[in-house]
């Protein structure tokens, strides 16, 4: 399955993985100057999942995410600079500034947008999915989210109504085993699996080695394909692990809520050094190539901050506009007020 | 445009298949929706009509059939979601606030959510605590939120297309006891601007604000008052938020005196915004202390005995009036006779609802 | 296993299924007076589930229920002329005429209430089993609740929880198929089984036939069992039907939204019978024993009705009273205040 | 009793500690309880100290852990139960005002339950829409609720040690900004009685009432104000719900001057009760319009600039006074230097939290 990716595509997926490494690396780096004043969950460890959903789904496909949303976004292929952008609170920000970290969109990409609460988004990729279906429009909504968000009553309910009607949407879970802390075991009843509990739920599922890029992208794929065709929504999970601290730049293994061999075997597992090896032995990229893939990807990032650096503060009076769309949106008939 | 005269509920009905023939893009969907009774009649035959992809039933799943509702406004289409009680409601209180009242703001603008959420407050049959409240204080209060209280048949059907047409989320109170009051509805696309309160009855005196079934408490009473000698303006709210200002205040600075009245709790009730906005911007009109009815602090009960006194009416009305003209204007004549039922809104409400 | 059950626990059994056949019936002929001035959900055609619980679970075992309150407080041994006062609004309703049809309570049997809110006394029941751990008081708790409750967010998570934690809890699922009018498969997807659902979670289940009184029984007791003996939370889910109307005193089979054929091959069905059958083929019951345990049922809920009529109207004055306890409830240590 | 200069994080940690340690009964749980930073500090050690069967994580899983908690409490244990925002808390409405509200009322008073909710409200660091609301006007109006808004680490103590020993639900709400704030507080089981607001000091000229960190504002507007000759009554409520009617309308009515100061939107805001009810009931006594401060009725956004004279200062405060005594009064001395950070309480807060 893996050699049926087309070299053009694997290095697409790479360049994905790439820019969401380095970007989440040198946030982490820049942090500590205090110019992105909000919260900041890094994705680090983390690049499979978001790089294959941006390779398998269409453009127009929405994507809705959490409060890890930096991956999701750039996956998807949102803008860097607006991204780093709004970190910084800049007018150029995604959101000009209004969300921070959390919440970004791009919807130029269809990264529909990212929300704060866990599992809050979830239900968001249903309804767009219900109003594919209903416009015809062939698209898939996909609702990303990590391991905590299924303890949500919010996604068995989001599930059951994806699966009453068939509606053309992907669950995407990103399980890392922790919430901020807390591991699975802590939370969920041991013996678990996730997927199994979704399957009960009349939903198609798969489950899959979430360091593994390529076998990612064929599983998205797959899954896509099946949601487009109207055969119903499918349950995606796979392990992954989140490198630095749930949210801020640093590392945290010192504070002993994991042991530093778990961390240091899913290091070794380095999902985007697997996959430029794969391409490597694939023949896709040589040493040179990927070594040109970095240095474009790196100077898209260094862009990317100066971008940011560059566009101005918006007013303070901006944050008193927009609550309201001033004009009404329904066509009228002949319509008479009183 | 011809009015007959229709239901409360009717004009319900009538607004939401003139939307849905207007626009395709709107759907309706709730708990009941499509079945035998029709959410009070409001949904009846609308899904033989325009089939079951637009108008459906839903699983019990309250919070996240909110959410999809968010997510299909924000995709293209203009979602009208009812809840049989507004108490139901309060598990979907995340995706309101976070979600729906949010995203355009959050998002710079960029997008829009066109959503109507059709919820029942009031008495209904008997319904006790958890299927009896009215909870337009916490819409009120939440930024991004329209919040709409009609109280006439007309403005029902006026303000709900108007909200269907309305580019951003809309909370529809429907007060339980006025399904069935009949009044003239005008027929067609017939829409009344929201953020626009009616003054259904003008006077000197005193400014009763009402909304909902209570503008129908402030209109016996000023009907009750003229008799007297005491000439009111009632000012029906229609929509809480954003709330009409300019009329409610003018009338306040031309009587000098205000009543604001409430369907829900009086601490912390819109009627208390009403108070607090009128003392701090109509000082200098004042003549007495401003004053507002609701219902007392504690949850509502279900026995018949126990609800008699408990909702304030007209003859409470008109007693606040006494006390702020410092004189006797009968309100007694008011009362509710000790051998009629104070728990319906009229001899044919039957229960079990 | 079903003669396993002694003679005196079936005629127990028996006995509360006739209390509650013959309430209800009670009730739906006199609800047109309107002196019950209140929604009324009947059990009629579900008397089985509810009794089976209040012979299998002790008396201290905490039943928590739904709208559908009047057989849950019946079975459990709740006292029937304070239920009947409460749906006259009365004084000598079990609460005072606060409450209402949906909101039944006699602690001295164990059922601890019923709330309106479809799914909301779940977590309590798991609340109380925390407690009853914690306390080390051998109680089991217990929820009660019908097929669209498990829809409801709440659900998923009081189960999860309940399994993490391992609890003394009994989730109890009616399945009626119907959520008023509205039918399992316009609410959950098609070829969804609740049990297998509600397995995946993590907890042991159990199905069964609903009209099948005896087996029932066993069913309830063995998961009581289980869960006393601190194995953890068992659900269990019975098919049954509601015969009359969802609210309300009448049958409703002209609406259309179900077929007199369905209604009629689970009327026949019916548990009542088959048990006073069972019972008199067992020999545990002759016909003359079974006219007088009728009659005697008969006269109780009489009795009740008496209760109500007699009982007074509370005064208006009493609806402004036991918002809040006075007393503070924490020991305290030289505490002292500023 | 002996009284040492700790945080504020640091009083809420003692309160549970010794509720713990007194009753066997009180249980605490919350996402992030047991974990390395145990909720802003507060309940770090508690795991270790009383078990994992009384001190725990929990699932994110708010609506039913918090009907979890109030099954745990009418079975007889004492619940204290934190969430690190009450934004999450709104996934929990329906526990809250269905169950924890109501259950003592509806079956007329034979059960109670006695739980304690803490949620964080206010800042934090750029946290945005959805991490920094403050809903005590929601739970103020919802009567079965108690809602407590310390300000001071002293108070952070002994009202939450009442709020545990209270037989009945407690919202209580902490700012984030007050968590590392330190003050005097007592030693051992200090408890200050819920329902009653304290006065800070002492003045004639202008009641301010403040709540939570807006407490700190008005201390520092009167502390500037005493300078120009113009003396305040500070009345911190402390509790929310019930209010201390007695203390701020007697202030009320011995200043005849009310500026009232909220931590929320100012629609629909506690402060508005405040006003309302001192234009009610004072009505003879006052000698100016009453006013109120509170947020602008707009989401709060992230960014850094767009916060920039957001939330409401000591400066606006002393800017409100000067209307209200019509006269200049130096508020400008108080407005936050363009070379200052506005958004976080001192230069040592750091994020991303
Ligand atoms: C409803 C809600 N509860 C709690 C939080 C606090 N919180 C933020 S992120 C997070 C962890 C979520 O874990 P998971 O879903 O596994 O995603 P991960 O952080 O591992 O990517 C929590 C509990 C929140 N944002 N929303
Ligand atoms: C949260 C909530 N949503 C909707 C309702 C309205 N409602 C009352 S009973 C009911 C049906 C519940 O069906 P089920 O759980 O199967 O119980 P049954 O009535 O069949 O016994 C509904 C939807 C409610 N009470 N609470
Ligand atoms: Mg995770
Ligand atoms: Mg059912």
């Amino acid at each position: 399955m893996t050699s049926d990716v087309a070299p053009q595509t694997a290095i697409d997926l790479l360049r994905r993985m790439e820019r969401i490494r380095l970007l989440e690396e040198a946030i982490a780096e820049r942090y500590p100057e205090e110019k992105m004043r909000c919260p900041t969950h890094l994705s680090t460890g983390q690049e499979t999942v978001p790089s294959a959903i941006g390779v398998a789904l269409r453009r127009d496909d929405q994507v809705f995410s959490t409060h890890r949303s930096h991956a999701h976004y750039v996956g998807k292929g949102g803008d860097l600079g607006a991204l780093v952008a709004e970190l910084y609170g800049k007018a150029g920000g995604c959101c000009g500034g209004r969300g921070g970290s959390m919440h970004l969109s791009d919807r130029s990409v269809g990264f529909v947008a990212s929300t704060a609460i866990v599992a809050n988004s979830i239900p968001l990729a249903v309804g767009a999915a219900l109003a594919n279906r209903l416009l015809g429009n062939g698209r898939v909504g996909c609702a990303l989210f990590g391991d905590a968000a299924v303890e949500e009553g919010v996604f068995s309910e989001s599930v059951n109504f994806a699966a009453l009607r068939a509606l053309p949407v992907l669950f995407v879970c990103e399980n890392n085993q922790y919430s901020v802390f807390t591991h699975l075991r802590d939370r969920q009843p041991a013996g678990r699996r996730i997927h199994e509990m979704v399957a009960a739920m009349g939903v198609r599922t798969v489950v899959g080695d979430g360091n593994d890029a390529l076998a990612v992208l064929a599983a998205v794929e797959d899954a896509a394909a099946h949601a487009r065709n109207r055969k119903g929504p499918v349950f995606l999970e796979f392990a992954t692990y989140r490198w630095r601290e749930h949210c801020g730049p640093f590392y945290d293994n010192d504070l002993g809520y994991r042991t530093a061999g778990e961390f240091e075997a899913w290091r070794a597992r380095d999902p985007v050094a697997r996959l430029e090896g794969e391409l490597v032995s694939r023949g896709d990229l040589d040493a040179a190539g990927l070594r040109s893939l970095q240095e474009s990807v790196r100077a898209e990032v260094a862009a990317a901050f100066d971008v940011a650096e560059a566009s101005p503060f918006p007013p303070a009076a901006d944050a008193y506009r927009e609550l309201f769309v001033a004009q009404d949106g329904m066509p009228s008939q002949g319509s008479h007020t009183e | 445009m011809t009015a007959r005269s229709i239901t409360y509920a009717a004009a319900i009905h009538e607004a939401i298949q003139t939307a849905m023939t207007l626009d395709e893009r709107v759907i309706c969907y709730g708990l009941g929706v499509p079945d035998p009774k029709g959410v009070f009649g409001t949904t009846l035959g609308l899904q033989e009509q325009f089939g079951a992809e637009r108008v459906f039933d839903m699983p019990t799943s309250e919070n996240a059939m909110t959410g999809v509702a968010v997510g299909a406004a924000l995709a293209g289409l203009r979602p009208v979601v009812t809840h049989q009680r507004v108490d139901f409601f309060l598990l979907a209180m995340d995706q309101l606030v976070n979600s729906a009242a949010k995203w355009r703001y959050i998002f710079r603008g960029e997008m829009a959510v066109p959503l109507t959420i059709r919820l029942v407050i009031g008495r209904g049959w008997g319904q006790g605590p958890t299927h009896s409240q009215s909870l337009q204080a916490w819409f009120a209060h939440v930024p991004g939120l329209k919040v709409v209280m009609p109280s006439l048949a007309a403005d029902a059907k006026g303000l709900l297309l108007a909200s269907i047409a309305d580019n951003n989320p809309v909370v529809f109170l429907e007060h339980r006891w006025l399904h069935n009051q009949a009044g003239a509805v005008p027929e067609g696309d017939y829409r009344v601007p929201l953020g626009k309160a009616a003054v259904l009855r003008e006077g000197a005196d005193v400014t009763l604000v009402g909304m909902s079934f209570m503008t129908m408490e402030a209109l016996r009473a000023a009907e009750h008052l003229a008799g007297r000698g005491v000439t009111c303006d009632v000012v029906d709210l229609r929509t809480i938020a954003p709330l009409d200002w300019d009329t409610v205040l003018g009338s306040v600075s031309k009587t000098g005196r205000l009543l604001a009245l409430d369907t829900s709790w009086i601490t912390g009730s819109v009627a208390g915004e009403i108070v607090a906005r009128a003392a701090t911007e109509c000082w200098e009109a004042l003549k007495c202390a401003p004053q507002r009815l609701g219902l007392p602090d504690f949850p509502v009960p279900a026995g018949y005995s126990l609800t008699r006194g408990f909702y304030p009416t007209a003859c409470d009305v008109v007693r606040k009036v006494e006390q702020m003209l410092g004189r006797e204007l009968g309100a007694e004549a008011l009362a509710i006779p000790a051998d009629e039922h104070h728990d319906v809104p009229g001899e044919w409400f039957k229960g079990p609802f």
